[in-house]
């Protein structure tokens, strides 16, 4: 099965978004960086192969996948029941909360101010589908999806968009980064946690069992909330959920 | 005038973008004109009606946006599991898109030849093969190429779109820099500014080669 | 070497959305040939008014929209302008960067179909005492078009096709938009781009063959 | 009755036109020869002022042609002129070519300007085209619609410059009949032509160009049988 | 020896060679005369091949041409064939016109074919223009390279379908002497021509088509001055 090609290939081909930091971005020489990218070579080195990382913007993801480009996805995916009935996914190796980060000049300063407001997410992510169900809900203000999360934050630094909401780390990176003069985290959005898996196809179960034990034995062994440190900074959070098998 | 962060390492990363652009034209255009000379020649021999179901297939090339195009090839190839980078897929799509123009630009070239410069051929005995050589080929070429000129252009502006597919070519290379440097006008300039280096001399000369050969001669 | 399970049924219940989306698609292309034609005419208007600065802005425009992509020039209309605090909704900018491209090619297109038109035309109605004006009205004018429809017409094919490029920008209403929001929360990315695939194609060749239709009527000679 | 005094006429350096006298009187025919660029075209264009000139004085029936106060599209109403090719408007049916100039410049309702343009395009002989477009009709019959067409306004000198010579050989007739015609009835004429035969049996003088000077002007009968300048004399000689 | 043996030929439902018989002898030089659309043109095309027949039968030589064992390409060096325009190659110089075709149909090594060009150019007096691209050239002079390029593959017939009929009149007759040289030196030929002067002078047969018959035939002087057939009367009546 896969995990035998994998092995028998001697290399570990991850699909990974470089354009999600502190996930994947590039460093000063264009080289990938990031969680996700340490995450690949952790898998890698346990099954004693080399990773090549392949990046991928969001919507090749999948067909990467598909095509046998890629053997496994590295990519902060949500695990959604719809994205389900195509892929396999594993148990959650990272969980997000959801921020609001604004222009200074828009005036939000809370996910309430909103209402009424341009916002924008990246087309596809569970924040983008929350955020724009909640515009609807909300039947005012114009919601816009970009391709990337880079276009978001440069769209919301040009006040093309008054705000955004994403991921919590996404939104420190970017904010810390600089390169966003008059941008502010300035609150949670009362969104369900995001969690992400790993995904591979559907039907190689041999293989999602070995990367279900290998997140299991990242966080035991600590090195989940080594690569949390380094990468976010911070108490790591929980990838379990209470009440519940999984 | 300019305060930028833009170091000679980024503009080489725009550099390789370039050539990335390059590159799929290239392959893209060469494989898509030899099979546009190839359906352009069944289509003129076969006339109208036989090679209707060829003219259906190539249309739908110049119907449905690229990006679609690109998107449903990448989405064939993965679940065909032929595994094709995305490279590949880029320049499969984008040859189907170009033999689909190049088609209509042989089949013109060819019909522009006067069926009596071709039967002054024949009755010199040239077979078949060697009318379309010594005397077709050249002089449907010059007919042919300011439009082929036009193609080749088009293709390498509508390969912007491959960035889809997570190919670095130069405009994703110029969204990465912007990504990281903030200074979206100034990189986007440049990114255009390259665009316009590369096309704008080949139109002139494609422009130039259709006054002179206009008519004939 | 399949073992791909097409999801079709999911797919078309999408399907209301995806020609509501194929509206806005059509709406977008339309608007940017009315603004296209519009700005080509005064493109051409300037590039024959012998005024330097007009025609050298006529020269640029035309050169500009021909010799870089499509796709960059939508980019720039979103976030190159919105550097210098011109915000330019998704929609706005799809239409502005589409409009400009067309403007840019018919724009080329009239200065041939002007071209193709001997001098002797104009000589021969001047000399029947006509105005500049009317000569160019009843004369010029109307071999012009039928010399520039049919490019024209393939323009507006692009136009329709270029309308894709709007999901860079953040459009999400237009049929691709549609498409693409679609196949991001499901990743059944053949099914939709197949059907949208379909979609483009009828309307495509809808708007040639009604063009070709309004052709016979319209040019009887 | 046209008059002309010392014009001249330049396109750049290029000094094509180099004092061109000459009175044409109401009811003459004046036909012009000459070799290929000595200026005839030139001449009928000045005359009608599709093209200014350098010096010397252009004047119908005393109106100054190039002076600034002249209303050139009212003083072409009365100089109707018909060139070698690409007189007919394609676009437009042989009845709507005649039609369009009374309608839009002389302002005519429509009832009346199809009844001249029935009128003239029956003179010359195409009453049965009315509703064709020019495209399907030989070159000979598009010339004659062109006449037709310059007839409509009612002009009362007409300028004819080699109407025939881009004509099939066939169709050369039709057209120099239909000028015979005109001439025969009065109309005052300049007409630019290679045909000899017509030039002699229509013309009541004869003028030869050559090199931007008119070089010999006088009856045809003087003018083909015999000739004064050795540039005419050549020149006649290299056409029969 | 040209034999053509009730050849019947149609395009789609019309029909338009109805059953010819025509025997041409080496050596001889046979016109073929009609109005337009009487099949001329194509019986020339139907002799070498390039258009299948209906019914009947051609043979060259007791080489039947219709045969499906025929090698065509082959047969079609015997039979030189020049026609009425668009002959030249016009991305070839003249000299390269004629040496293509014995260079690369016969196989001929390049100083050999360029020996043979330049000997059946200046046959046809075009030694001067060898380097020469076709479009400088006039219509006679392309029409005399097209002849030289067919006598460059030494046919034993020739054909010629109205090869002076697109010249300017002043080109006709350079033309027409280099085909009277041909037939003085003995080439069989078959000339469709609208030249009646060229055709009694230079035929031994004359042959008058009408409406897909051949309806006449005959030696000049009895065809054009003692015409049997009504038809061949009306026609040499409307052509002189
Ligand atoms: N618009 C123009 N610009 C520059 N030169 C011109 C223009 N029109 C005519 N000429 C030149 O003026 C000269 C006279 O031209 P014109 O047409 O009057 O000659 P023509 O006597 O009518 O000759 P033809 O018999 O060939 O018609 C020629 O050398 C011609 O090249
Ligand atoms: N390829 C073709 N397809 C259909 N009809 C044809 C074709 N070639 C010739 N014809 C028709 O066959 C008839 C005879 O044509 P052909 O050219 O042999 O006449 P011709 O005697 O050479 O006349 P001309 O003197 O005008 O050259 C004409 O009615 C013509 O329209
Ligand atoms: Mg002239
Ligand atoms: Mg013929």
């Amino acid at each position: 099965d896969k995990l035998d090609d994998i092995i028998g290939s001697g290399t570990l081909r991850c699909a990974v978004v470089l354009d999600f930091p502190p996930m994947g971005s590039r460093d000063a020489s264009n080289n990938p960086v990031g969680f996700d990218v340490d995450y690949c070579n952790d898998l890698a080195k346990a099954l004693g192969v080399t990773a090549e990382i392949v990046e991928t913007p969001f919507p090749e993801r999948i067909p990467a996948l598909m095509s046998g480009r890629v053997d496994v996805g590295v990519a902060s995916t949500s695990d959604t029941l719809e994205r389900a009935k195509t892929v396999g996914m594993t148990i959650p190796y990272f969980a997000f909360e959801m921020a609001v980060t604004a222009n200074e000049k828009s005036g939000v300063k809370s996910f309430e101010d909103m209402k009424g407001k341009v916002v924008g997410a990246t087309a596809g992510t569970y924040e983008a589908i929350a955020l724009e169900e909640q515009v609807k809900a909300w039947g005012e203000g114009e919601f816009r999806p970009y391709q990337t999360q880079a276009d978001v934050f440069l769209a919301l630094s040009q006040g093309q968009i008054d705000a955004t909401v994403s991921t919590s780390t996404v939104a420190q990176a970017n904010v810390k980064s600089g390169n966003f003069a008059g941008l502010s985290v300035v609150g949670k959005a009362p969104f369900d946690t995001d969690y992400v898996a790993l995904f591979t196809n559907r039907e190689e179960y041999g293989l999602i069992n070995y990367l279900n034990l290998f997140i299991n034995q990242q966080v035991r062994t600590g090195r989940y909330a080594e690569l949390y440190e380094k990468w976010v900074g911070g108490e790591a959070p929980d990838l379990t959920v209470g009440g519940v098998y999984r | 005038m300019f305060d930028t962060a833009l170091t000679w390492n980024d503009l080489v990363f725009l550099g390789q973008g370039a050539a990335m652009t390059l590159a799929v034209t290239v392959v893209s255009v060469a494989a898509g004109t030899i099979m546009g000379f190839v359906f352009g020649v069944i289509r003129f021999q076969a006339g109208p009606v036989w090679s209707m179901p060829l003219m259906f297939f190539l249309d739908i090339f110049r119907s449905v946006p690229l990006l679609i195009q690109l998107v449903l090839g990448n989405a064939l190839q993965s679940i065909a599991k032929l595994g094709w980078p995305p490279f590949t897929t880029s320049c499969v799509v984008l040859s189907l898109y170009t033999a689909a123009y190049c088609t209509e630009i042989v089949r013109g070239g060819i019909a522009s030849v006067p069926v009596t410069t071709r039967r002054a051929a024949r009755s010199l005995g040239m077979t078949w093969g060697q009318d379309m050589r010594y005397i077709v080929a050249p002089l449907a070429t010059r007919v042919s190429l300011p439009a082929w000129i036009g193609l080749t252009l088009g293709v390498m502006k509508d390969s912007a779109l491959v960035l889809w597919l997570g190919l670095i070519e130069l405009l994703r290379a110029s969204q990465i820099l912007v990504t990281r440097l903030q200074e979206p006008l100034f990189i986007l300039l440049i990114c255009g500014a390259i665009y316009f280096i590369i096309s704008f001399p080949i139109a002139r000369f494609g422009g130039y080669l259709e006054r002179r050969w206009s008519p004939h001669d | 070497m399949f073992n791909y399970t097409f999801h079709w049924n999911q797919a078309l219940r999408a399907l209301p959305q995806m020609l509501d989306g194929a509206l806005v698609t059509l709406q977008v292309a339309v608007l940017s040939m009315v603004i296209g034609l519009a700005c080509a005419i005064a493109l051409t208007v300037f590039r024959l008014s012998g005024n330097r600065v007009l025609s050298g802005f006529a020269a640029v425009w035309v050169e500009v929209a021909r010799n870089t992509p499509a796709l960059f020039q939508i980019y720039m209309a979103h976030f190159g302008l919105g550097n210098f605090g011109i915000h330019l909704s998704p929609y706005a900018a799809l239409l502005a960067g589409i409009a400009f491209n067309n403007a840019g090619y018919l724009a080329e297109n009239f200065r041939g179909a002007l071209k193709a038109i001997p001098d002797t035309q104009t000589r021969a109605a001047r000399s029947l005492g006509m105005t500049w004006l009317q000569a160019f009205h009843f004369i010029v004018l109307p071999q012009m078009l039928r010399i520039a429809y049919l490019p024209a017409t393939n323009q507006m094919v692009w136009a329709i096709l270029m309308t894709s490029l709007g999901v860079t920008v953040g459009m999400n209403t237009d049929l691709a938009g549609v498409t693409q929001e679609l196949n991001a929360r499901s990743f059944r990315t053949f099914e939709f781009f197949a059907i949208a695939a379909v979609i483009y194609y009828v309307i495509a060749k809808a708007v040639t063959l009604a063009a070709r239709a309004l052709a016979w009527r319209m040019f009887r000679y | 009755m046209i008059e002309i005094e010392n014009v001249h006429k330049s396109f750049g350096s290029l000094e094509v036109l180099k004092g061109i006298n000459l009175n044409v009187d109401n009811g003459e025919v004046v036909t012009i020869i000459g070799g290929s660029g000595s200026g005839k075209s030139t001449l009928l264009t000045c005359i009608n002022g599709l093209e200014p000139i350098n010096a010397g004085r252009i004047r119908i029936d005393g109106t100054e042609v190039h002076a600034k106060t002249t209303d050139l599209n009212r003083l072409r109403q009365k100089v109707g002129i018909v060139f070698q090719q690409w007189n007919a408007f394609p676009h437009l049916t042989v009845l709507e070519n005649v039609m369009l100039a009374p309608r839009k410049v002389l302002g005519l309702p429509k009832e009346k300007s199809e009844e001249i343009a029935v009128k003239q395009l029956t003179h010359v002989g195409l009453r049965d085209k009315l509703s064709v477009y020019p495209s399907r009709m030989s070159g000979g019959q598009q010339q004659r619609m062109a006449i037709a067409r310059a007839l409509a306004m009612s002009p009362e000198y007409m300028l004819f410059d080699e109407v025939t010579s881009a004509l099939d050989p066939m169709l050369v007739g039709e057209v120099l009949d239909t000028l015979k015609m005109l001439a025969e009835e009065g109309m005052t004429m300049i007409c630019v032509t290679h045909e000899m035969a017509f030039a002699r049996d229509v013309s009541d003088r004869v003028a030869f160009f050559h090199q931007g000077v008119m070089a010999e002007i006088g009856v045809p009968d003087q003018i083909f049988g015999s000739p004064q300048r050795p540039e005419t004399q050549e020149f006649l000689g290299s056409v029969r």
